[in-house]
């Protein structure tokens, strides 16, 4: 039970506590980008999760399997953003196979994954918090989850925000960083919940 | 150091293995026209069709009919060829701009009725055939200037939408979000344009517009061209684009100033020391602008010269030039 | 007829009386009896905070408009409306330029940047609270205790919320002991610390049941956010009682009644349908339990329904009502 | 009571012309009878200038099954088929135009006398449509495509709908109360022709005299049901799930149910075609509204010039600044005097400057009022933020042709947006698409 409660809170401090995008401000990119139509956010909330927890794993095993060893822990991020390139890639091969209506929407914005900060950041906050590799796949699928869900929540605000009457100076990326400001605010309420 | 270059090396060579694996198994295959079309783009990937790649661009090109052929880095032999192999029609015609056929502003055609709705001709077309007491003239709620996607239409003071030739690309979008179809595409070269398209008999225009076309053929009866006819439909007259000299004949005598005229072109002169007096200026001009006696100089009356061109086109010497040129 | 043209329009050619401005002007009715208790208890700093959000509120909304060439609306009320409930969510003895602060957030920042009235996703003034809370800890967390009018003696005395008292408690003490007494009868008449609008329930369920006989708002948000904070922390009352406090003080407690009867069912930032409303209003009941439990945060109500209104186009894209003939 | 999903409470207003008995419009010169008074294909005029024509000749012949014919109003020369405006479009419309001779002599063999009961169904079908017959609601369905299903929709419910829930009228009302039995007779004469044994008279609780007189004069085989006071109760649709509780699927007709909806006045003017031989060149109307001097019920002929109505009920009040064909909730405003009077005609409304809608509109603030009030379970709040930026397309997905243009939404709009119009203007540029579509194939 105390275990089990340890990775619920490891679930929920990442997802909202410290919230990926709206809290440590990483992935902002595809954050602004894919979150267009509620449909997109959703197939590249689903993508980032996928390809995040995948290559927390990857680069855990990597990281205390041959970097640690070998005494090359200097090469961490050059090693770790070559695994995750090569992963986003072998995800969207498999994505453009298994269903292409998502391959065709999520377009230019799936191989940007690879630079999605977010991605090295899990897999590098995950070594630096120790955790282990159980724990480093609960943290990036919490990580992922709650990107996925500022994602989709944020795609459905400004789905309405096309439908508004914005003054023309902040049409488009102004007032969707200032919603995302706001929404940031809000999650705020979520700080102490986990220490 | 050596290890470092062995790790590195490793895991890309680990990774390059997967992948090299991958792309065989979840290999797919694209359709053979989208690799054709995908050949013949440029390849650059340069987004300026508004699509992640050329690839993307080709299977939009390929799966949608209606995909604009909007590449900007092809030439046109290119294209056309693209066009082909997709099968359908290339627009070839030169650049054409929006002209708005109405000049019935708000001073000069009333409304008949006040008018409470939304701030759209289409709507208000909706309610009762529209406000205007012309049945036939611009709403002047701008929809034009609203759909434009190039923002070349703007509503003037006078409740009329004017176009900016240099924005208008003559995409047709406002030809299409017009409710009475008054704006059309014309050639960017062709000015004369009669600005009317009542249906209406000259009496009740009259009562509905103070400035609209009346029938009274005076335009026909003036061209010297025959390029302006009178279709059956009881509108007002047309103006042959291709026989138009843009002489302005027209635009002086229509007596309710609904024949508009973008640029008056240049008088002529003749070059003295070219001319061989030919007299083939003297026949051909309409306005008896050109005198002169055979063999000798001919001569141009300003005045009466209206730049219509003609004997710019006839003179064999190429002796006669516009004013302002050289 | 007999002068000028007649007026066509389309169809219907009547119309309900009920404006936009009456209905802003029924809300500020009732938010009355929760704002005059704010000032028989807190004073003339509270009635202070009130005149001065509601004119700045209503001053930036002009000038903005005015700045950006759109016409002028002050007239319909919203603006007054947001700069009450602004006044409400504040301390009493908030600094002048506070108040300001938040109405410039609350009327630019959350309203006239969306384009005005209507579409706005997040409740203005909340988004005003929320930023002058984070921004100005200090000012926004110092609480008197409440005095009536008559008593009312030169000095204010410095005291807690009841929600933070508890907060404290647990925090330091591991139980509710350390809270010490907090009587029921005060929390319920608005003799508690506070912001000044929020700590009378019976006037704030009075002005809410007005405004719910006026069908202005419907009793769903309401009464299922105050009953979801009523089950969920009553669940953990039977639990632990020593460190969960009683149901009935957390809904009489902090900003739930202010919240669930006038913020979370703001009607620009809640969802159209009814069963959209439930959720909205589950929503708002669980992060707020879970925020006043566990948080860093003694109080969540605001967090809460924030949160909530990022989610109303996903709930109401959910919960799109069956169209009549569709349904067999 | 029997009701329905949604609607409004807007204020009856038929106190103007509720005790006002029905009072026949005396003759004018002219009449102006419009070719195309019905929904559906064109008809074409058979008269011409300079011919005589007689009351209850025909004046035009339907092309195509799904079309009407009209008739003259009254006897006299025609000066010619004109362009007149049609009061439903606002465009001109052909029209045969009769300078009456006062002399109001019937054509020939009409009015006869005969049992219509005796005959049999596709006899009475064609005579119904030779008269001319409309639904006189003010939808101008021709009444014998109704009453000719296809094999594979047998009809086993028949509604006469005395329910005008539409403020302000009373016309139906008033014809309920005189003249009871030229309904229940039509009514009668239509379970004859579809075989039926029973019958319902749909009457809003408002109106509980007409049910008394109703109930007294109708056969045990026409029951009448009494409904909630609600807009738009007396919408086909809505009007079938109150009495029938059955839905008519999105895009589909009453027939797709079993049902079939009949006006009471349609139900009378079927009795005097088929007993009679009467074509339906005449209607009850109410005159009302706080802008007329003299509200009124008048039962007038088709083709009549509003004009001629307006001064027979004392002309209009000072302040009158809009006049409306039909009811305030779905009528249509007219700008011109010289409209006729049509058999789709339900009522002629006139509203002060005071009542009528202010000009400017304000953003949605999403209340949901509309969506409360919608009676066919849509978002009218989305719709008219997308109609405010034209965007049909996404409208198509939120039902936008569902839209039964009932008002209820755009009445109780806090930020008086017209929803109903936005919602027409993007269903006409869907249509428009289609159209194009369709041509292009």
């Amino acid at each position: 039970m105390h275990i089990f409660l340890h990775y619920v809170l490891l679930v929920v401090g990442s997802a909202l506590v410290n919230n990926f995008v709206l809290h440590r401000f990483l992935g902002i990119c595809p954050f602004l980008g894919v979150s267009k139509s509620t449909d997109t956010a959703v197939g590249m909330g689903m993508a980032v999760i996928f390809v995040m927890t995948l290559a927390s794993f990857v680069v855990w095993l990597i990281n205390y399997y041959l970097l640690l060893p070998y005494g090359l822990v200097y090469l961490q991020t050059i090693v770790f953003i070559l695994v995750i390139a090569s992963l986003v890639q072998l995800v969207e091969m498999i994505i453009q196979r298994v269903s292409p209506p998502l391959y065709q929407a999520l377009g230019i914005y799936l191989p940007l994954i690879t630079t999605n900060c977010a991605v090295l950041g899990v897999a590098i906050l995950n070594i630096q918090l120790k955790y282990d590799l159980l724990e480093a796949c609960v943290f990036a699928l919490g990580a992922s989850v709650g990107f996925g869900l500022a994602l989709v929540i944020f795609s459905g605000m400004r789905e309405n925000l096309e439908l508004s009457d914005v003054p023309g100076a902040f049409k488009g990326t102004p007032i969707a960083l200032i919603t995302a400001g706001i929404l940031s605010l809000a999650f705020m309420g979520f700080s102490g919940l986990v220490k | 150091m050596l290890d470092a270059v062995f790790v590195i090396g490793g895991v890309g060579f680990l990774a390059a293995l997967v992948l090299g694996i991958a792309a065989v198994t979840f290999a797919v295959k694209p359709d053979p026209k989208e690799a054709e079309v995908l050949d013949l783009l440029p390849g650059a990937n340069c987004g300026a069709c508004g699509y992640a790649g050329c690839a993307a661009f080709a299977h939009a090109l390929v799966q949608d009919p209606d995909t604009p052929m909007a590449c900007t880095a092809v030439d046109a032999d290119t294209a056309q060829r693209i066009s082909s192999l997709l099968g359908r029609e290339l627009d070839v015609a030169g650049p054409m701009v929006a002209s708005v056929r109405c000049m019935g502003s708000k001073d000069s055609a009333g409304s008949r009725f006040s008018y409470v709705g939304p701030m759209d001709c289409r709507a208000a077309q909706l309610v009762a055939g529209g406000y205007k007491a012309c049945g036939y003239g611009c709403l002047g709620l701008g929809t034009c200037e609203a759909v434009c996607p190039f923002d070349a239409i703007h509503m003037g003071a006078d409740g009329l939408p004017e176009v900016v030739l240099e924005r208008c690309t003559g995409c047709g979008t406002c030809v299409d979000a017009c409710p009475r179809g008054i704006i059309r595409l014309v050639p960017k070269d062709a000015l004369v344009e009669l600005r009317c398209v009542s249906l209406d008999s000259p009496k009740v225009m009259k009562g509905a517009c103070d400035i609209g076309c009346i029938k009274c053929m005076l335009c026909v009866n003036v061209c010297p061209f025959d390029a302006i006819d009178v279709l059956d439909n009881g509108g007002p007259p047309v103006i042959d684009q291709d026989k138009c000299h843009r002489c302005s004949l027209c635009v002086d005598v229509c007596p309710r100033g609904v024949i508009d005229i973008y640029r008056v072109p240049q008088k002529v002169r003749i070059v003295e020391d070219r001319c061989i007096g030919c007299s083939i200026c003297d026949q051909v001009c309409p306005f008896d602008a050109i005198s002169g006696e055979p063999k000798g100089v001919y001569v141009v009356d300003l005045d009466r010269c209206r730049g219509c061109g003609l004997c710019v086109d006839k003179c064999p010497k190429d002796a006669i030039v516009r004013v302002g040129d050289a | 007829m007999s002068d000028g043209l007649v007026v066509v329009s389309s169809s219907p050619h009547i119309h309900s009386p009920e404006d936009i401005g009456w209905i802003m002007r029924q809300v500020i009715y009732a938010l009355v009896p929760g704002a005059a208790v704010g000032v028989y208890f807190f004073g003339l700093p509270a009635f202070n905070v009130i005149w001065i959000s509601v004119v700045s509120c209503i001053g930036v909304e002009a000038l903005l408009q005015w700045l950006m060439g759109r016409a002028i609306t002050v007239k319909d009320g919203s603006a007054a409306l947001t700069g009450l409930l602004l006044a409400m969510n504040l301390p009493p003895t908030s600094p002048w330029w506070l108040v300001v602060i938040g109405a410039l957030v609350a009327i630019g920042l959350g309203k006239q940047v969306y384009g005005g009235l209507g579409n706005n996703p997040f409740n203005p003034a909340l988004t005003a609270r929320v930023f002058l809370l984070i921004s100005f800890p200090v000012q926004m967390t110092s609480w008197i205790v409440p005095r009536p009018f008559l008593l009312r003696s030169a000095d204010a005395v410095t005291g807690a919320t009841p929600l933070g008292a508890i907060k404290t408690a647990v925090f330091m003490h591991g139980n509710l002991a350390a809270a010490g007494k907090i009587s029921l009868m005060d929390l319920f008449m608005g003799n508690v610390g506070g912001s000044l609008g929020e700590i009378s329930a019976i006037a704030l369920i009075l002005g809410g049941t007005y405004l719910i006989y006026k069908k202005i708002i419907s009793w769903h948000i309401p009464v299922i956010y105050i009953g979801t904070v009523f089950v969920m922390t009553g669940i953990f009352w039977l639990i632990n009682p020593g460190v969960y406090a009683n149901p009935v003080l957390h809904i009489f407690s902090g900003g739930l009644m202010l919240g669930a009867f006038f913020m979370a069912t703001d009607l620009v930032t809640s969802p159209v349908t009814v069963f959209g409303k439930v959720i909205f209003a589950i929503g708002c009941g669980v992060i707020t339990v879970v925020i006043r439990l566990w948080g860093g945060y003694p109080e969540g109500v605001s967090f809460s329904i924030l949160i909530m209104n990022a989610f109303v186009p996903l709930i109401n894209r959910g919960t799109r009502p069956v169209v009549f003939g569709a349904g067999r | 009571m029997l009701s329905f999903r949604g609607g409004i409470h807007p204020p009856g207003m038929k106190h103007l012309v509720r005790d006002r008995a029905i009072v026949d419009m005396p003759l004018v010169p002219l009449y102006r009878v419009l070719v195309q008074q019905h929904i559906g294909a064109p008809a074409k005029p058979l008269v011409k200038a300079g011919d005589t024509v007689k009351r209850g000749q025909m004046l035009s012949e339907p092309l195509g099954f799904v079309s009407a014919s009209v008739h003259a109003p009254t006897s006299g020369k025609v000066r010619g088929v004109e362009n007149c405006i049609n009061p439903v479009t606002g465009l001109g419309s052909p029209c045969v135009v009769i300078e009456a001779d006062g002399e109001d002599a019937w054509a020939e063999g009409i009015p006869f006398d005969v049992d219509p009961f005796s005959m049999d169904g596709s006899e009475l079908i064609s005579r119904i449509r030779s008269s001319g017959i409309v639904g006189m609601g003010g939808a101008t369905f021709p009444s014998h495509v109704k009453l000719s299903p296809p094999r594979d929709k047998p009809i086993d419910a028949f509604i006469v709908n005395g329910v005008e829930c539409e403020p302000y009228l009373g016309a139906d009302h008033r014809l309920m109360l005189e003249e009871p039995q030229r309904i229940v007779l039509g009514a009668r004469l239509v379970m004859h022709i579809l075989g039926l044994s029973v019958a319902v008279v749909a009457i809003e609780a408002n109106k509980l005299d007409a049910v008394e007189v109703m109930r007294k004069n109708a056969p045990g085989s026409i029951r009448v049901e009494v409904l909630d006071v609600k807009y738009p109760q007396g919408a086909e649709k809505q009007l079938i799930k109150a009495i029938l509780d059955r839905e008519v699927p999105p895009g589909g007709l009453p027939m797709d149910v079993g049902a079939l909806v009949h006006n009471a006045g349609t139900c009378a003017a079927i009795w005097d075609a088929c007993s009679r031989g009467i074509p339906l060149i005449e209607r009850v109307t109410s005159v009302t509204g706080s802008g007329i001097r003299e509200p009124k019920n008048i039962r007038v002929r088709v083709g009549t010039p509003l004009r001629d109505v307006i001064d027979f009920c004392g002309g209009l009040q000072e302040d009158a600044s809009k006049v409306i064909f039909g009811g305030p909730m779905m009528g249509i405003a007219q700008y011109s005097m010289d409209v006729p009077v049509t058999k789709g005609t339900s009522g002629i409304l006139v509203l002060r400057s005071r009542e009528v809608d202010r000009s400017s509109y304000t953003s949605c603030i999403s209340c949901g009022r509309c969506v409360d009030a919608c009676p066919m379970g849509l978002l009218p709040n989305v719709l008219s933020r997308l109609g405010e930026r034209s965007m049909w397309e996404d409208a198509l997905e939120y039902n936008l042709m569902d839209c039964i243009e009932c008002g209820s939404c755009a009445y109780v709009c806090p930020a008086y947006r017209p929803i109903v119009h936005f919602i027409k203007h993007m269903k006409a540029l869907a249509r428009e698409a289609s159209a194009k579509k369709r041509q292009a194939v």
